[in-house]
């Protein structure tokens, strides 16, 4: 059963008041499970889930890329640097 | 030269690194923070960054400089933590022999820093705050990986 | 912020005096002396310069950028005399609300002053110097009091 | 008789040993008129006349300008600041 670290920043940490999580995942998880996850956790999180990328392993992935055991997940809120 | 840092950045030392003495030009963008924002009084912005990503990312929009056009170098820093207004949040600099291609690799090595950077910025003003949503950074349809 | 000077240019003092708290960014170039120049290894340059007018194009140059550009200002510092290596020779700073503009004009500046401003430069080699002959000015059709 | 004051630079400084000189021209003079003047009293300036400009009291100026006594003339080869 893969768990996963998750980071959080922004709005996001705000929030949920924690800069990380852990999540355990039926095996085969993806992505957009681990958002459901997220929604049905952290209901705080709901509004986020639409506009929210994430990225594993420092590198953006898509909704379908499957997770393994502790895999480190990044929650990236739409983005304002400069 | 890349960082992302909690200090004030340092142009001198950037421009220093990037030069070369088969450059004619360099470009150097300052990224300031601004007293106001969409008719709002901004006392003061709140960076936030995942640091390690950020670095990584800034990194590649220099690589995808350096293979789009022909300048010599570049360095990027980034500030984050609280800046207030009139402190430079961002600096890019860009070397090559001449001046066009300076200008037009800094102006869009800024626009890549801005879509692909994991950065943001909180508003504070006087009443209230708020994180900036600005841009949703693309995603590969097929992951690396999966 | 406009000079013609002999002495080092100071790019942290021209950014300041442009900056301004409505500002978003500022774009600073530099022109830097090359070690080379067609396939010729350059020495030192030496710059001449009527000054008086050179500093009169150089704030004509910056009307014509505030007329074109949305920018907030804009300030100008070209250094003659001699020049070594890697030292800079022009610096021209553009501040403005959003970074589009600030790049597009601090361009146009740099362009605009290599046509219009009297000033000139001989490359130095080991075995000789030469004047270089860059643009002809553009000459009024008709003088304004002839 | 107009008398104006020349001023030289770069190259032209450099060939003529001079920052400045006086010219005396006839009435009526114009800025081609001191050209040919500074050709023929200069031998050295004539290759640099083609692409010289002229200023007078730091504006540039066509060839038709006419001169008046005292003005103040700088001749421009093409420039190379930057």
């Amino acid at each position: 059963m893969p768990q996963v670290h998750v980071r959080l920043f922004a709005g996001l940490h705000d929030l949920v008041g924690k800069r990380d999580l852990v999540l355990d995942l039926p095996p085969g998880a993806t992505i957009g499970l681990l958002r459901e996850r997220l929604g049905e956790e952290y209901p705080v999180v709901q509004p986020f889930l639409s506009t929210l990328v994430c990225a594993v392993d420092e590198e953006y992935v898509p909704s379908g890329h499957l997770l393994g055991d502790g895999d480190d997940v990044a929650l990236i809120p739409p983005i304002s640097g400069g | 030269m890349f960082a992302i840092t909690r200090e004030p950045l340092d142009p001198r030392s950037l421009v220093e690194a990037v030069r070369c003495d088969e450059c004619g030009a360099v470009v150097l963008f300052y990224g300031v923070v601004r007293n106001e924002n969409l008719g709002r009084s901004v006392r003061y912005l709140e960076y936030d960054a995942y640091e390690a990503m950020a670095l990584k990312k800034l990194r590649a929009v220099a690589d995808e400089v350096r293979a789009k056009f022909p300048v010599t170098d570049i360095g990027v820093l980034h500030r984050i933590g609280r800046l207030e207004v009139g402190e430079t949040s961002l600096l890019v600099a860009v070397s090559s022999g001449h001046r066009r291609e300076a200008f037009e690799a800094c102006h869009y090595a800024v626009d890549r820093i801005k879509e692909t950077v994991p950065i943001w910025k909180k508003e504070v003003w006087e009443d209230g705050s708020e994180w900036i949503e600005g841009h949703v950074p693309e995603v590969p349809k097929v992951t690396g990986d999966g």
